[in-house]
């Protein structure tokens, strides 16, 4: 028998922190406001009420100190779950993830371990302030030594925050601010499928799209709104960013023969590329077309009163597919 | 190996993130008018007190009150979802408006992002102040024009620049530059919270300053909270403490007290003028309202400290030693509220006709000589944009 | 008549530095050890001595910093030109070239320019020991408001190193430690080409191969090997990785039909990906296989007496040419 | 607005970048042993000293001499080519010697990149010291056999880690979990040159260790240089008064005298173990040696300064203390000669057999668990040099 539940995301993350800070002693929780006001999107609300001030930390307002002393805890057999509060607010912290996190295991032979999950509330279309609304997945994709994920649903966020707080690699979860209040059912006995694997959510034999996190709604009704036009559009949630399962994202394109690929970060140099160029080294001589990206235009993330146009939505997912098709006609 | 001695068995109390009882040392803080509205007297601060205008000590008020009332009103713009965000200066009037009214015009400024007084004081409209917080644009004033910079979120960064800003200063004079609009003894203020002195930014900009003995005021606000975390989580001691670490010197002043912020700022700015290197005030103050518009301090402190501290309202202190000494009469006062009660209308209306940017200008700003990538991408967004009008039009036509 | 001189590529770059500060009193040169004993590279040697200790700055031991106040004096009016003194240790300043000196110009509306060149001694080859041989220009080409570029020889750096000091805008130079002692001509007195437009170095017909900074040496020597199997390869140099000049390595691309992007950076992540990304759209159809990356792999750094398995060389570049070939094959 | 008061005219000297004459408030360091070999008296610390084994005397010695040794051989491996670099810490032993001599082998230490004899101290051979400067691997030790971390090179970077495991060792008192090889009073040990001091990393340390009341001893090592950048342009003032900043206490000890170096690490330490919270030390030092074999003090430093710190060779004053004081007769120091001769002989071979990683492995570490792209290239790799092998047996065979 098990046990499904109706969750928002937010507390589909709230229940997994939970979960795990009930299952191991090791695991704590360390952050800006994350104690008794319960983060400033809730997520570890009741936490600290639960497990102590000890479990659930207060920081001092310092982001290369919270992923630092994590890496120090982790050392000493602890399991950090860091939060950052805000994307545009990762940055202090670039160095401690990438020259110490990220290497530590491979620099010490595989001697130290350090088991650190940095949450990483991100994306934008939440109506925000500047530096409130940024994808830096790309500036951490890059760097050895990181997983990546970004969840798009309940369950997922559920799963692969149990997934990465028990994994002995730092991990970084990417949760999609805009998606926090997104319901769905949260199976909570059987896990969802590998976090470090894409998912087909949705079968078509006209053109992929793949996308994560935040995009992923925005493409399944791209996709609902291309079968109007007789496109039977198949959707491919990647999930993890590093490993990127290129094999599932390949296999759909090789499909379909057409690609578009879409996430909220500015295009140029974003994973997209990466993608776009595994995919073709892969499925080349399927493709009708290139390997199309969706994504944020090289600028700053704008006033957000303008962010309805800087962000893909689906009428952007919908023009590149009709660009895609385009290539055909010109062959 | 040694065991290291005495060797007495450990004792430590209390773990991370427990609430220590450990209480920081004390420091009191300069304090010229009493919560009761008497004026005190202080041999170092009282003649920088002595010496100002009915007139002055009026403008004084004038800037506290305009902060309140566009505080009132801000907040109540985004309660009506006019604002994306509010960061309310509510009960920091006086540590603001004390500070910058010791400096000159001339002097830059680089604030945190609660400085709406300082802002106002500067001359910058309501608008300007909101823009960003209608998140029509990043940013609603020309920093070149008041001397004060824009407000940066990403805590402590200003403080760097402000480092650099005063190294600019030392070399213009170094090179007989000093521009003509600048003082020949210029100086900086830069602007942190409790919270934000915590960020490593914080400490390499003092390094600099020490190093480079800048012409530079730290102006920190102490005002107990960040967001949620009490200021004990940033530090032990009083803050005002870290100016010793760099061998500067450092002032604790009542931010809830405007004469007491001006005089201090007034003493630290002129002996920096003079040569003095980089000096440093941990104003304590209290941040009488919410965080932001967002924030709900209910979970995180009690409304008995609320209440106590609504006891020290620094523009009711003010207020009342401004009639009592006899600098201001009710008429004045009421003449502020009907002013500021115009200020307010108006503010509403311009706050409302604020135009988001055009997408076209964030592409032109990128950079300020052309880059291929905005280029192409601009004139991509224009295509598909014009393509959706013609699709409506076609619509149109048809429907 | 017009100055050529013989330099070396470190001394190409001193030359552009002392030739901007007797230009213009407002250029000034930050970072550790920079002043007497001239950076650890000697690129800065004898400028303390000539221009004084108030305009060539021996700073704190701190990256922020030396970007932080950078971007003050900008502001004031200064063309500070920080150097970085190695790849790895540009981090701690990730938060402030990334937040600050990239979005300045842009979210004060244009109002505050902020000219600071960032000079960052960047790659590997050179023997050394840990974070002195990175390649992180992916994790900057990424935010919208940086220009950076990646000069070749000496003659790049030199005018390179001018037109990012002259420039209003951010830049950061890639400086190839290990060519800084590699001789070549400069024209004291004719620019080098637009240092934002890439070059094509040698003409071809069957593949071409792109690259920048380090390995444009690399991808000269492997066109020339290829020359013995009667294989005819272009060399692109693409010079400046953001703007990147997509025009012309697609028109390379399109001509030759091949494309291999090299670069020492992994490849995961890198910039390789946003390139074959832009050129597969240009070119798709005129591909006979998709572009192919030759770079680092996804580790860290590994410790350099292993390096000459890690970074891409003639061989490599030259297995990625025949890679290309092979899909014709398939075809 | 104001101009501020009193309107004196600005006479700020000297300019950035500029070798200013302010000259640091000074702090006496504690000396137990004068340069001259005589002991001094001092109430706090010499008790520390008085019941010191004549054993235990020697072995600091032994100790430092063996850092000199290994010191004079890697120097001359780097020479040879046979290092990719070597950064000596050529007079430094006894303030490294002295303070590791005083804590406990179960504390861990964060060392920075120069604590060679903290490492020989540590059981770590001289093959296990140099790998990374032969740069086969990145580290040559287990950390966790020697409760010594890694070197780390990104310097400050290791002060968080070290106020991180102090985090851990008070969640281990509070949750009853000491694991069984750690001390009930254990602290940490963060070691930090004077020039990283100035990073951002080191402040936020020090705050969070002030704020959570972390078992933690900080060490400075000012050694006078960052390469080629004195003391003073990181800090005008002592770098013992930072300490102040963050409300807690430093001591300032003089580097060159092993004894003092051990009291006052006894001291603090044992304070720290009684629950005191963090310490800093600043122990005064010079780097007698170049930075790295890749420097040339030449260029910065004066040959006078460098004769000066000859004479306070930290070794020379020791060894005369000990054979005055009978603790040591020329016996001794003859076979410790000897030995470190030796030593340096293996040393030498043991180096030079050093078997650079296998690319594979460094592959299997990236992660400790699976990651696609990592076993895809790696399983390129081998397909990718299989080829080539096959070639040259092909041309073998040709040829
Ligand atoms: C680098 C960074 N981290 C986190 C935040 C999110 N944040 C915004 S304000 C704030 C608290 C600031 O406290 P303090 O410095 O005391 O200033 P106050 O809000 O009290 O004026 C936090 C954590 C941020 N803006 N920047
Ligand atoms: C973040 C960072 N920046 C720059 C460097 C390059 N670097 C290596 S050692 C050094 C000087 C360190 O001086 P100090 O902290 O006094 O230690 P010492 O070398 O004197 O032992 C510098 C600048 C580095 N390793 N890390
Ligand atoms: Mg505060
Ligand atoms: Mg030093």
């Amino acid at each position: 028998m098990s046990a499904i539940k109706e969750m928002v995301m937010a507390k589909a993350i709230t229940a997994a922190l939970r979960d795990e800070l009930a299952a191991d002693q090791k695991t704590l929780l360390i952050g800006e406001d994350i104690g008794a006001l319960g983060g400033v999107f809730r997520v570890t609300e009741g936490l600290q009420a639960e497990f102590g001030p000890h479990r659930v930390i207060d920081s001092p307002l310092a982001e290369s100190g919270i992923v630092g002393t994590s890496i120090g805890m982790a050392m000493r057999g602890y399991r950090p779950v860091a939060e950052i509060q805000f994307d545009g607010f990762v940055f202090p912290a670039f160095n401690q993830i990438t020259t110490q996190l990220a290497k530590m295991h491979n620099r010490t032979d595989g001697r130290v371990k350090v088991p650190v999950t940095i949450r990483l509330p991100y994306g934008g279309h939440i109506g925000s302030i500047e530096h409130h609304s940024e994808s830096p997945e790309a500036l951490f994709a890059h760097t050895a030594g990181l997983r990546i994920l970004a969840p798009s649903n309940p369950q997922d966020a559920y799963w692969m925050t149990r997934q990465a707080i028990v994994s002995d690699d730092p991990v970084i979860i990417l949760e999609p601010k805009r998606r926090y209040w997104l319901k769905g059912k949260v199976d909570l006995d059987n896990p969802a499928p590998d976090a470090f694997r894409a998912q087909v959510l949705r079968e078509g034999t006209d053109a992929t799209i793949a996308t994560y996190g935040p995009l992923v709604p925005v493409a399944l009704a791209a996709a609902e709104a291309a079968r109007a036009e007789s496109r039977s559009i198949e959707v491919v949630d990647i999930r993890s960013i590093s490993p990127l399962d290129d094999e599932t994202i390949a296999r759909s394109a090789a499909k379909t023969q057409r690609l578009i690929v879409a996430h909220e970060a500015p295009t140029f140099g974003g994973i997209g590329g990466e993608i776009a160029a595994r995919v073709a080294e892969r499925a080349h001589h399927r493709l009708l077309a290139p390997v199309l990206r969706v994504g944020g235009f090289h600028m700053p993330y704008p006033p957000s009163a303008q962010e309805h146009r800087y962000l893909p939505d689906i009428d952007r997912m919908l023009e590149a597919v009709d660009r895609s098709f385009s290539y055909q006609r010109s062959a | 190996m040694s065991d290291g001695r005495p060797a007495r068995r450990a004792s430590i109390s209390g773990a991370v993130g427990e609430d220590h009882t450990v209480q920081p040392e004390e420091v009191q803080p300069v304090q010229l008018l009493t919560p009761e509205g008497k004026l005190a007297e202080n041999e170092v601060y009282s003649p920088f007190i002595a010496e100002l205008s009915a007139e002055k000590l009026r403008e004084l008020y004038r800037y506290m009150a305009m902060e309140r009332r566009l505080d009132a009103e801000a907040t109540s713009l985004q309660r009506q979802g006019q604002l994306a965000l509010w960061a309310p200066a509510l009960g920091q009037e006086a540590a603001q408006v004390g500070t910058i009214a010791a400096i000159k015009s001339s002097d830059m400024v680089f604030p945190t992002y609660r400085e709406h007084a300082m802002a106002l004081y500067r001359g910058i409209s309501p608008e300007e102040l909101l823009t960003m917080f209608r998140a029509t644009r990043h940013t609603g004033w020309d920093p070149r024009e008041h001397n004060f910079h824009v407000y940066t979120l990403v805590l402590a960064s200003q403080t760097l620049h402000a480092a650099g800003w005063a190294m600019g200063i030392k070399q213009d004079r170094r090179t007989d530059s000093v521009p003509r609009d600048r003082a020949e003894d210029e100086i900086v203020v830069a602007c942190i919270g409790d919270g934000a002195t915590s960020q490593g930014d914080a400490h390499e900009s003092m390094v600099f300053a020490a190093s480079y003995e800048l012409p530079l005021l730290y102006f920190i606000q102490n005002n107990h909270w960040a967001i949620s975390v009490p200021t004990r989580t940033q530090s032990r001691g009083p803050l005002v403490n870290r100016a010793k670490g760099y061998g500067f010197e450092g002032v604790r002043v009542d931010g809830n007290d405007v004469l007491a912020s001006y005089a201090v700022a007034s003493k630290l700015s002129g002996d920096i003028r003079a040569g003095s290197g980089p000096k440093l005030i941990e104003s304590v103050t209290y941040r009488m309202g919410a965080h932001t518009t967002a924030d709900d301090p209910t979970k995180y402190r009690s409304s008995e400290e609320e209440e106590l501290w609504k006891g020290r309202d620094p523009i009711a202190r003010y207020r009342s030693w401004l009639s009592s000494a006899g600098h201001a009469d009710e008429g004045f006062f009421a003449e502020v509220d009907a002013e500021y009660k115009d200020l307010a209308a108006d503010m509403r209306k311009s706050v409302l006709a604020l135009e988001p940017i055009d997408l076209d200008r964030v592409f032109d700003t990128v950079y300020s000589e052309p880059h291929r990538q905005v280029e192409t991408e601009k004139a991509w967004l224009k295509d598909y944009e014009a393509g959706f009008a013609e699709e409506q039009t076609e619509a149109g036509t048809a429907g």
